[in-house]
């Protein structure tokens, strides 16, 4: 087993657990994206060095990282806008405010 | 040893005697009242070998172009405490600056003037820059008081630190210009004042405290607007922006915790909140707190920021006080306001008139000594001699100098270095020198109207039309100039330039079709019949009583004065400048306008904030 | 050996920074301090990508998060409403369960990271320009098709925001 | 070694750089004015600003500083006269100039001033502008290099300079990096008529100084990186490599510092409708031109 690895990977779960927070526990929707970002980040770690300590000649595993932070953009692009259309008609970005998308 | 006014504290010596004679090489100059101040007096700084700079923050020394009139000082009082040490004060034609600290250098308002202060401020950086005592600056322009607000409840203000009694919010500390209760102004030096809410802006205080009247801080009412919480003042009055009286603060305090009660009222425990189940008790709604504000056109609720541009702005002209409410980058609100009012001391002999109304506007003096003697020609029912020709070139040198301000402000040095010296070799031009430098000039101009994507940024730009005289009116069409009946254009085969739709670059231009039409004005007049210091005296005596009228195109456009003597003195005088039709006008124009877009157009229209008191 | 130890203390060191510029995040007042700690935060990540020897992706972290947290920056300022974060308005809700969740859910991959057998660690990955042409050629040749489709998906988006972003007019309105 | 060859070098080019800045602005050429000024900021007083964050304000003009020097430690000299000859080089570059914009928004927010924030966020819009134009000619370049790294997009260059080779990147190359540097006409965070110096506002002495500095290293840098890119950097007859690299990074600096000062400042919103509707689907064609030249003729 692979020292390095591990610490990696403890890494990110580090960054998932304090990105879960704070996704869990804001109520402002930019401090929401904020927290998927952290568990985004958590993920290209891992997948980062699962390609390095596991398979570093597939080029594959790096790849994975690529899509993940088109993700990480996509996010961001979508959630903006969303935050925009929400605080034009509702001027408030919280969540607690957001009772209609309460399903 | 004599150090600077603002030296710095530190031993003299040694390694600091290197970086004092490198100070000495590198003075840069913040100019008061302005640019455009300074090239109508006929000052270099750069040929002088002063830099220019655009902020207090990075200039070393004050350069005073003239006169300063009270507000103006005061200002420059903030502006010279924004300066960081070593500092010093230059001081052209201008006798009393208290309360700004004596002068390191003086000399007359002339590039010659300047010269020698600057050789006297180089000795005097190199020897004095840093010394072991320093007198530290203090002027009541600088007092300001700490109080605590509420971030979300603007309404609500007190003297110490606490919490919110609305919200629960800890309260921020703001900075406010005014009553200045001994003790609270110990930071240090004072450099921080500038840092007012907002920023740095010196003029801003000056500005600003001239709504909240000096009155003893003590227990007393704070009065605040109804509609403008943020206004808040410790004397009853009016409000700034609305107008409307000031009603003490607890009247307001009270409306407005009412009515944030009734809105939600998720504060006062865990029972109120029901209607959102899950909810925080100490939960703040931002609903609530963007409800009611203003929305910009395109939906969105933005912080506004009240940011003063001005007095001292070096984009705009010198004097000049404007204050934009900026809702994110586009101008929400604006408020343009010209200098005081300076008085002509009643019993002024008619004699001194011409000189003090030409000293009360050096950017359009010419213009303005021709109008007093008109209008004390008027007065006596004759005629003044034909001024025609020192008129055309004083229109010619303004347009000018506006150019270079513009230049400026729109970043095109170069231009802004050729068109201040084609203003300088103009000022004082006899008919002949202007006839040969008026190929150069119009060659020059017709450079300009190529110059690379000016055309673009300016078109359709601060579209202006309503204004009733002047060229900002002929750029829009109108036809408007008092040259037209003025006798002392009767021969010379005038008739007014008008054309073009207002906007930005249509005023460009209209300025540079009337420096052409001036050149051949000028040409046709002949001479000029005398420079400086006056037109011709009247060659009757003048008038002791009666009341008399006159009307000149400045540069800028139509000015009128009244005029009643009575027993040899000016009883009462009575001025119109273009500045009080084009001001409202111009705040109309800014609405809704990007910044940047707004100060080009607030440029382009060359106001002089100069007044004279009723 | 020794490179594997610096290795390590270097993963170790910049995870710490990346988890701390995290917490910071969630900790600090201010809204821009909030969005320039998460910028750390990933530069950080960045950084360990570098220690891991995948040094396209490093570079293009570091420099993709610069700009998407500026831009970040200033949504906080427009939609906080919080004027400098000064005044220390408590945005939280459900603190005690995500706590809880958060806790939860390290302690869960914690376990999973080190009870789990990874088997051997490969010593050696390719050499920067190599692995920088060869991840070309995996994305051009047998991956082209997802990444076509994260191009596609990534164009959508722009479309998309910015016509659920644009200001209504009058048009729209009829 | 090459570290400091390197430094020396960048503190030439930008006391050069002042200079040059210096006539460009006031209209005297002066060797001995940047040092003046940059003596006299150290002996002012440093002024900090009621209420100000004070993190960011001390922090930006070093990050700055920092950016400016990374980005440099990527460009070569000479063979071998590089700092870090990264397999990815020209992203790094990008990388590290990406950072110009976290260290202006941080000074424009640092101070609590509404001149110096409206600049750092203005320049936030700029840089929406400028970042593709920076991003896809460098794409170009590295398509016909087959490599990132920069000494390999030089000797890429030694049949034919890329300025010949692909004209529309260069052009557009040079136009981003001025507005990545704020150079007029994009000097909108500082422009003088504007802002009244804008994020620079608030500072003063040593930071100023600092702040100043960083950016004529930002400067050279891309003008390096022009030159690296776009002008065969080392490569040229008669004179070491070094010299033929130096020489052409402060022609392209020069050239940057001087080209807009005739033309009137542009606005953000302006510059962004060029970026997005000119300067991208330009930077597109660049690509596929040097993608069809580099498949039919091989040089």
């Amino acid at each position: 087993m692979s020292i390095e690895l591990a610490i990696a990977l403890s890494v990110g779960a580090g960054l998932f657990g304090v990105g879960l927070y704070g996704a869990l526990s804001q109520t402002n929707l930019v401090m929401i994206l904020m927290g998927v970002e952290l568990i985004l980040a958590a993920a290209l770690v891992n997948l980062v060095a699962f390609w390095r300590y596991l398979h570093p000649d597939v080029m594959a595993g790096q790849m994975f990282v690529l899509i993940v932070m088109t993700v990480m953009a996509v996010e961001m692009a979508v959630g903006f806008g969303i935050a925009i259309v929400r605080f034009r008609s509702r001027g408030s970005v919280e969540m607690e405010e957001a009772r209609e998308l309460k399903g | 040893m004599n150090a600077l006014s603002g030296a710095r504290q530190a031993m003299p010596g040694g390694l600091r005697g290197l970086v004092a004679r490198a100070m000495a090489a590198d003075l840069r100059a913040f100019v008061v009242p302005g640019l455009d101040i300074a090239r109508a007096g006929g000052l270099d700084p750069a040929g002088a070998g002063l830099r220019l700079a655009d902020t207090p923050r990075h200039a070393n020394v004050l350069l005073i172009a003239g006169p300063l009139p009270p507000d103006l000082l005061k200002a420059a009082c903030v502006v010279w405490a924004q300066m960081p040490r070593p500092r010093a004060i230059l001081a052209l034609g201008a006798d009393n600056i208290a309360p700004l600290p004596a002068p390191d250098a003086i000399g007359a308002l002339s590039q010659d003037g300047l010269a020698e202060g600057v050789a006297t401020l180089r000795k005097a950086f190199a020897i004095g820059a840093f010394a072991r005592n320093v007198t530290h600056f203090d002027a009541p322009a600088l007092a300001a008081r700490i109080e605590y607000t509420c971030p979300m409840h603007p309404e609500v203000i007190s003297d110490e630190p606490g919490k919110c009694p609305i919200c629960g919010m800890f309260l921020v500390e703001r900075e406010v210009s005014g009553a200045a209760p001994a003790g609270d102004g110990d930071h240090k030096d004072h450099h921080g004042q500038g840092a007012h809410e907002h920023g740095k802006s010196a003029p801003a205080q000056a500005a600003q405290s001239d709504h909240s009247p000096h009155a003893a801080h003590g227990d007393a009412a704070v009065y605040t607007c109804p509609m403008h919480p943020e206004v808040t003042s410790d004397s009853p009055g009016s409000c700034p922006k609305c107008g409307m009286d000031l009603v003490p603060q607890d009247e307001g305090d009270a409306q407005s915790g009412h009515a944030g009660h009734s809105g939600h009222g998720g504060h006062e425990g865990h029972d109120d909140a029901q209607d959102i189940p899950g909810i925080e008790p100490h939960f703040m709604s931002m609903v609530e707190l963007t409800e009611g504000k203003p929305a910009s056109p395109d939906g969105l609720i933005m912080e506004w920021i009240e940011v003063p541009f001005g007095p001292f702005f070096p984009g705009l002209p010198g004097g000049l006080g404007l204050i934009l409410t900026l809702d994110g980058d586009s101008v929400a609100e604006a408020r343009l306001h010209g200098a005081k009012p300076i008085p002509l001391p009643s019993g002024c002999p008619v004699a001194e008139l011409p000189e003090r109304l030409a000293a009360a506007f050096p950017l359009t003096h010419v213009a303005m000594r021709a109008l007093a003697h008109r209008a004390i020609a008027a007065v006596g029912g004759g005629a003044a001699a034909p001024d025609a020709a020192a008129l055309e070139r004083e229109r010619i040198a303004s347009h000018l100098n506006w150019l270079a301000g513009f230049a400026r402000q729109m970043g095109l040095v170069r231009l802004e270095r050729q068109g201040a010296a084609l203003q300088r070799v103009l000022v004082g031009a006899a008919a002949a020198d202007i006839a040969a430098a008026a190929p150069g000039l119009r060659r020059f101009l017709d450079r300009v109207r190529r110059t690379p994507l000016l055309r673009s940024k300016l078109e359709g730009l601060g579209g202006l039309t309503g204004a009733k005289g002047g060229p900002v009116a002929r750029a829009a069409g109108t036809a408007a100039d008092a040259r037209a009946k003025d006798q002392a254009y009767d021969g010379l085969d005038f008739t007014p330039i008008a054309g073009g739709n207002g906007d930005a670059l249509a005023r460009l231009m209209q300025r540079f079709a009337e420096i052409g039409q001036s050149l051949d004005l000028i040409a046709r007049a002949g001479t000029i019949a005398s420079s400086r210091p006056s037109s011709p005296p009247p060659s009757t005596p003048p008038p002791r009583a009666g009341h008399g009228m006159a009307t000149v195109e400045t540069a800028r456009g139509p000015a009128t004065l009244h005029l009643t003597l009575s027993d040899g003195t000016v009883e009462r005088a009575h001025l119109t400048t273009p500045f009080e039709d084009l001001a409202p006008l111009a705040t109309d124009m800014v609405r809704q306008m990007e910044l940047a877009d707004a100060l080009i157009s607030i440029g382009a229209l060359d106001l002089d904030p100069r007044r004279l008191a009723a | 050996m020794s490179v594997s130890i610096g290795q390590s203390l270097f993963l170790i060191f910049f995870g710490a920074a990346a988890v701390w510029f995290g917490v910071v995040v969630f900790r600090t007042h201010s809204m821009v301090r909030s969005a320039i700690a998460l910028l750390f935060s990933q530069t950080a990540v960045g950084a360990m990508f570098l220690v891991m020897q995948a040094e396209f992706l490093g570079v293009l972290q570091i420099m993709m998060m610069a700009s998407e947290m500026s831009v970040m920056a200033i949504f906080m300022v427009m939609f906080m409403m919080d004027p400098g974060g000064l005044g220390a308005m408590d945005m939280t809700h459900q603190k005690r369960l995500s706590l809880w969740a958060g806790g939860i859910g390290l302690t869960f991959a914690l376990a999973v990271i080190w009870l789990t057998g990874w088997g051997p660690a490969a010593q050696a990955a390719p050499a920067a320009a190599e692995q920088t042409a060869a991840l070309g050629r995996e994305l051009l040749g047998r991956s082209m098709f997802v990444f076509e489709s994260a191009g596609l998906t990534i164009l959508t988006a722009m479309v998309a925001a910015t016509m659920v972003a644009i200001a209504p007019t009058e048009e729209h309105g009829r | 070694m090459s570290i400091f060859a390197i430094l020396l070098g960048l503190a030439f080019g930008g006391w050069l750089m002042a200079a040059l800045e210096g006539w460009a602005v006031h209209g005297r050429f002066s060797l001995v004015r940047p040092l003046a000024s940059a003596l006299a900021l150290l002996g002012r007083e440093a002024v900090v600003t009621r209420k100000s964050d004070r993190l960011f304000f001390e922090t930006a003009p070093i990050l700055l500083l920092v950016a400016g020097l990374l980005a440099a430690a990527v460009i070569p000299l000479a063979p071998g006269l590089i700092v870090a000859d990264l397999a990815t080089g020209a992203l790094f570059l990008n990388a590290a100039l990406a950072y110009v914009l976290v260290a202006l928004i941080m000074a424009g927010w640092g101070p609590d001033g509404a001149y110096a924030m409206i600049g750092g966020w203005r320049f936030l819009g700029q840089f929406i502008g400028y970042s593709m134009l920076i991003v896809m000619p460098i794409t170009a370049v590295a398509m016909r290099a087959q490599s990132l790294s920069t000494t390999q997009i030089v000797t890429s260059q030694a049949a034919l300079w890329n300025v010949a080779y692909q004209p529309l990147g260069f052009a557009l190359f040079v136009v981003a990096a001025m507005a990545l540097a704020w150079l007029p006409p994009f000097d909108l965070p500082s422009g003088t008529g504007d802002l009244a110096g804008g994020i620079e506002a608030e500072y003063t002495g040593p930071r100023l100084a600092v702040l100043r500095l960083a950016r004529m290293v930002v400067v050279l840098a891309l003008a390096g990186a022009v030159s690296t890119f776009y002008l065969g950097g080392w490569l040229g007859p008669w004179l070491p490599g070094w010299a033929w690299s130096g020489g052409k990074t402060l022609a392209v600096a020069a050239l940057m510092l001087t080209l807009g000062r005739h033309i009137p400042r542009m606005r953000e919103a302006r510059f962004l409708e060029f970026c997005w509707k000119a300067g991208v689907p330009l930077a597109l064609v660049n690509i596929f031109l040097v993608g069809v030249i580099a498949l039919v003729v091989p040089i």
